[in-house]
């Protein structure tokens, strides 16, 4: 194991696919001479030269659409958003091309893509660039959508998305990609889209959240234990497709279910995960569904709004010891 | 050779102007535009046997023929959705698609089943599409503006105006990635240059010098929306300039123009003499005959007009040309529509015979693999 | 009462509004020469003029962005998209100034617009022209969305829409512009936005369903009752905000509950709705909440296929009978 | 007067032709530019009086000030999230504002401190947004990229590349409707002509002949890319061309170029002289002197360059124009930068005392009235 950065753990990923396959390259705005907005491809313009690190002017649908051509004619397309919200300029291409050109052809087409960049808030930055863009995209099928936790999750399931022959948005986090911590040096490691991660056991409660929202978990699951709740924390790591059974799994024996999730609430993953487990899990359950979401507002700046704005360790504590009638 | 670069201009005035839709040779304002149009071009010139003007006849009458059925069919309820004809556009898809490479990527609008014909799809294939049977070129999926034919570098058929507009440039950035010569093909209306996916696009092909033609097939309208009503300036030509893109300009209603044009144009695109990739911004002006897809009253259009425009019929045209150059008889040609009807008819046949998709194949060719649905 | 169609009823409440107040103007693709592609502004030119009655080119992005700015200048925009689907590529309109300028602005900027078209799937269209996009809307804070499902509510709402001073999505349907029905004639008819219709009633479950799936539902709800299951039909008629008391009230005798949405199921109206209920009814709940949705994949174009990937009143049966385990 | 209209021409070719950003006169190779470059303006012939002069030049140094202090609190941790400082372009905005109505309305991206000041926004709002502060302009809720003052006509401070475009045309739209008189100033980066919004909005404000000024402030980068780097052609001048649109270019570093082009453009735009509305697309030729926002090692561009353009600056100019010109001494020039910085450290102590916004603010003001929200 060596320890990494998030953005270093996915430079890595990045770097081994496009070592191992030169039809793989990466494309957005700043990813080459300016060695990414957040630093992620630091480099990978040195190694692999313009043809395959490209910096593009700022026409999210232009570069979006473009990949998603060059891939259904057999290139490997990484496609960097500066961050998720930038997408919403380039959403028709998302949604009702890579999406679903695949269908409409009959299965002719393959669109071998990855869609990548930072999600959801990150400090003081204002409505229109602290979106969470997971419960919109989850929507639409035909997409796979991943939103890793930690660094070693980011390598091995980038590596897994770059390999993969269908189109996946894989959710950073600005905030974390400073984070530190111990990836796997195993040659080639990539680990299955579709696995949840059982962070941590425990009887009383099941907590899931993913990406940022999941330190929150594992906070207030340290802390809950002081209180003597012991919480089992699963880290879904995808969104589509959702590891949904392990939720279950752990629901049938906690009977007990807080799922933070950093989306607006209205159809966000929470409700999501919420509908299927009180179906799922109807006799098994000893208390309704709680979640912990942002709240239903946009964004916004002062440092004390966005904080209560945004889901909390208080705020999960709080949904816990309601699912327990404490 | 056609391709006359001229460096006058006009003054800039909007609405003004010479009308570049369908009349004739015009003097366009702006640097390095070709027109092509009434350049005298013989099947000899352009080095066609008589043998491929009498292929190229007979696409361009199924294409024709393959419509005029399906839109009787629509009418007996065989087919449904949307269906939006192609009938006076042929000689772009025909002209186009027998001057360029085999392995050229093309891409195109809902209005995709001239394309997907003259680029060599079966008849049955996109009869039973349209009846949305399992043996339709997209299984039943797609429908008549979701025609896909990957094998024969058929790229669809995209319902969303203007959506296709960058993936079609993709397509050629991967061929100059992969330096394979190829140079992909992108059709959109007129209505379609209006979206911001056509500027982001044009731009990104002229700045990655990618082997691409950005095709505006101008037929005029778009619905019920002429030109001259969705644009500042109805000169599309115009459009290329910003981004410093080779232009041209092609009489669409004319089979030889257009396959004289995209024979030079596509070349040079793939670098053929300079070595050099670079993508071009193509107006062809072209003419609908029919309605924008099945109930539209047509309104924005006059009979007068309308009868104009069918005195340059693309398949008239070319019957004439290949009568008056003894290419073929009147009754060899009558053989080809005949023959052309019954390959209709069959298909029409074939469509009907077709099952209808199992169930079970609603879940199929979402995700390639196996991938988890929701309940 | 009157009976109008669909169409109709939009048109009148345009045209009494545009009479009433004149900043309100009507813009979107065909709507003044052609009289609309689907005919609901036919004959508002003749009457109110090009100056109010706005062809537009294909330019989603450009005529809803123009008409945020005409609204922040105190003009009332009606805008139609053809449809729904069309809006993908004007999403970042609508999501990043219509609903957050005015947070953004502290207050001070207001954006009196109504947004309107089909939407849903009308037949045999194929993936792209299928999408139910409330479902992708309602996530975002800040809009109010309206999905009425018969003439007299698509007047008064649509009228209350028009005058209302926030930023209102209004979803039609292509397949219910020709249904008839009595139309209040009231003068000045509105219905005040947020309250459901409860439009039958009964003691064994509660059905809710929106726009089109409300036929569905109270077809289903005609047919059970021929089985001997009596059911409650709420229609909520706005899905921002959701009227989800009336919900939680039905539910509260009821014991029951089926969602019938025609969203695509993950993160549909139907799991926001599911999992509020399940939170406020815990205790009331007999059987799972059970949703009917479109199915997990793109829309097909073939006739079977896309009968089978809607909502049905055979699946709403079927999920009826589940909540009451016949 | 300025406005230079030329009919000359030289040939369109890409990455090259004069290059026209911050260099001397040149010659565009598109119809009907008005070029606002070296017109020889003195305040006399621009009808500005030596208060107003010095007014401007007040208001510019305010700019700067503002922003150099800010800046520094944001080292400090009292700012966060972005900030994206104006300084080197206050010509610009001070230029532009002195010379519309202070009805007209402004709009621009997330680089806003300029113009809001311009337009009037008091300092201690400015500051008291960029704290996070009850009393800030925008209440709190916006930041650095969203100052509003709507009773000043200033409409944000958009945070979207791009996507403030069509609604600042939809602005001048709304004046056309109502016929005030109005004409709107849409400001965007040289980056942001790259977005699909763009082109939608240009067009429609020419099609609908909306009395707007549609102006890419070409600050030569867009973050690290420069403007070569992401057009097929750098002339960013022809980007109005295909819409028939009346275009200026202006050199931004000069407040009485600035000021003399708009009044000229912005008059006809609203009609004064023809009583016909139409927009502009205006190029304005300016530098950024930092970095984009304030984590930017600015590695792209040479030491050499920002000296050279350094050698520009606005104020500077101005300041040796007063001098020259006998409107103000030097200690009269030193005293008003000395009130501006007393001004802006006043506002700093404004900000630091304005309470944080009550928890209960952040459920306000996402609709006019009570909205139920979801828990
Ligand atoms: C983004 C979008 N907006 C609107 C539509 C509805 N629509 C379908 S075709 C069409 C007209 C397109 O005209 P044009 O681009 O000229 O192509 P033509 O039909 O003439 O081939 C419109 C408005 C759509 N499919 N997509
Ligand atoms: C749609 C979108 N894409 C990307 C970004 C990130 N971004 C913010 S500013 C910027 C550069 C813009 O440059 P330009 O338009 O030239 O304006 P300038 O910063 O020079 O004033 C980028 C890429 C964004 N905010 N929005
Ligand atoms: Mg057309
Ligand atoms: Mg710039």
């Amino acid at each position: 194991m060596a320890e990494l950065q998030f953005r270093e753990a996915l430079r890595a990923a990045m770097t081994e696919e496009m070592e191992r396959d030169e039809n793989v390259y990466l494309i957005g705005e700043e990813v080459a001479e300016y060695d990414g907005a957040y630093k992620v491809s630091q480099g990978m313009l040195d190694q692999f030269g313009p043809k395959r690190i490209i910096d593009t002017p700022i026409s999210e649908s232009g570069f979006a659409g473009l990949s998603i051509g060059a891939a259904m004619m057999g290139l490997r397309p990484i496609v960097e958003f500066m961050t998720w919200n930038f997408t919403f300029v380039a959403f028709d291409q998302i949604v009702s091309n890579a999406a679903k050109v695949r269908y409409m052809s009959g299965g002719q087409a393959s669109i071998p893509i990855v869609f990548r960049g930072g999600n959801g808030a990150a400090g003081q930055l204002g409505a229109t660039h602290s979106n969470s863009v997971e419960a919109l995209y989850s929507n639409v099928p035909g997409l796979k959508i991943i939103a890793p936790s930690n660094p070693d999750d980011a390598k091995g399931l980038l590596k897994s998305a770059i390999r993969d022959d269908n189109p996946v948005l894989f959710l950073e986090s600005e905030l974390m990609f400073g984070l530190r911590g111990e990836v796997s040096e195993a040659e080639d490691y990539t680990i299955p889209i579709g696995e949840a991660r059982v962070a941590r056991e425990g009887d009383d409660v099941t907590i899931v959240a993913h990406s940022k929202s999941y330190w929150l978990a594992m906070e207030a699951a340290d802390e809950l234990a002081k209180q003597g709740v012991e919480a089992t924390v699963i880290d879904p790591r995808t969104i589509r497709p959702y590891p949904i059974d392990a939720v279950i799994e752990s629901v049938k024996t906690t009977n007990r279910l807080v799922i933070v999730d950093e989306s607006q609430p209205f159809g966000g993953i929470a409700s999501e995960v919420g509908f299927q487990i009180q179906r799922e899990c109807f006799d098994y359950l000893d208390a309704p569904v709680e979640r912990v979401t942002a709240e239903d507002v946009p964004a916004p700046y002062a440092k004390n709004l966005i904080e209560a704005w945004m889901p909390s360790v208080d705020e999960t504590i709080a949904a816990v010891k309601k699912t327990l009638y404490m | 050779m056609a391709g006359t670069s001229t460096k006058k201009k006009a003054p800039a005035r909007k609405r003004a102007g010479s009308k570049a839709n369908g009349t004739a040779a015009f003097t366009p304002d702006v640097p390095d535009v070709q027109i092509f149009r009434q350049s005298g071009h013989t099947h000899e010139s352009l080095g066609l046997s008589p043998e491929t003007v009498l292929d190229m006849y007979r696409n361009m009458l199924l294409q024709r023929r393959f419509e005029e059925r399906a839109a009787q069919m629509y009418g007996r309820q065989k087919i449904a959705g949307f269906l939006h004809l192609y009938i006076g556009q042929e000689a772009v898809s025909t002209g186009a698609v027998w001057a360029i490479r085999d392995t050229d990527p093309i891409i195109t609008a809902y209005r995709d089943h001239g394309l997907a014909l003259a680029r060599g799809m079966g008849a049955n294939e996109g009869m039973a599409e349209l009846f949305g049977k399992i043996d339709g070129c997209s299984r039943g999926k797609g429908g008549s503006m979701h025609f896909f034919d990957v094998e024969k570098h058929f790229y669809g058929g995209h319902g969303i105006v203007g959506g296709q507009i960058p993936v079609g440039v993709g397509m050629g950035f991967a061929s100059k990635y992969k330096e394979d010569g190829g140079c992909s093909l992108t059709f959109f209306g007129d209505g379609a240059i209006n979206q911001g996916a056509f500027h982001e696009a044009a731009n990104l092909a002229a700045l990655y010098d990618v082997p691409a033609l950005i095709i505006v097939e101008n037929n005029a309208y778009a619905m019920g929306t002429s030109v001259e009503r969705s644009r500042g300036d109805a000169q599309l030509y115009k459009q290329g300039y910003p981004y410093g893109m080779k232009t041209a300009v092609i009489d669409g209603m004319d089979l030889f123009e257009v396959y004289g044009a995209f024979k030079q144009i596509a070349d040079d695109a793939r670098g053929e003499a300079d070595g050099q990739t670079k993508p071009y911004f193509v107006e062809v002006q072209t003419y609908r005959y029919r309605g924008h897809s099945m109930s539209d009253p047509q309104k924005y259009r006059t009979k007068e007009e309308m009868e104009a425009k069918k005195n340059e019929d693309p398949i008239v045209r070319t019957r004439l040309y290949v009568l008056e150059n003894d290419l073929a008889t009147d009754e060899q040609l009558d053989q080809i529509d005949e023959d052309v009807k019954a390959e209709v008819m069959a298909s029409v046949e074939f469509a009907e015979q077709s099952p209808l998709p199992d169930i079970s194949t609603m879940y199929e060719d979402v995700f390639v693999g196996d991938v988890p649905r929701v309940q």
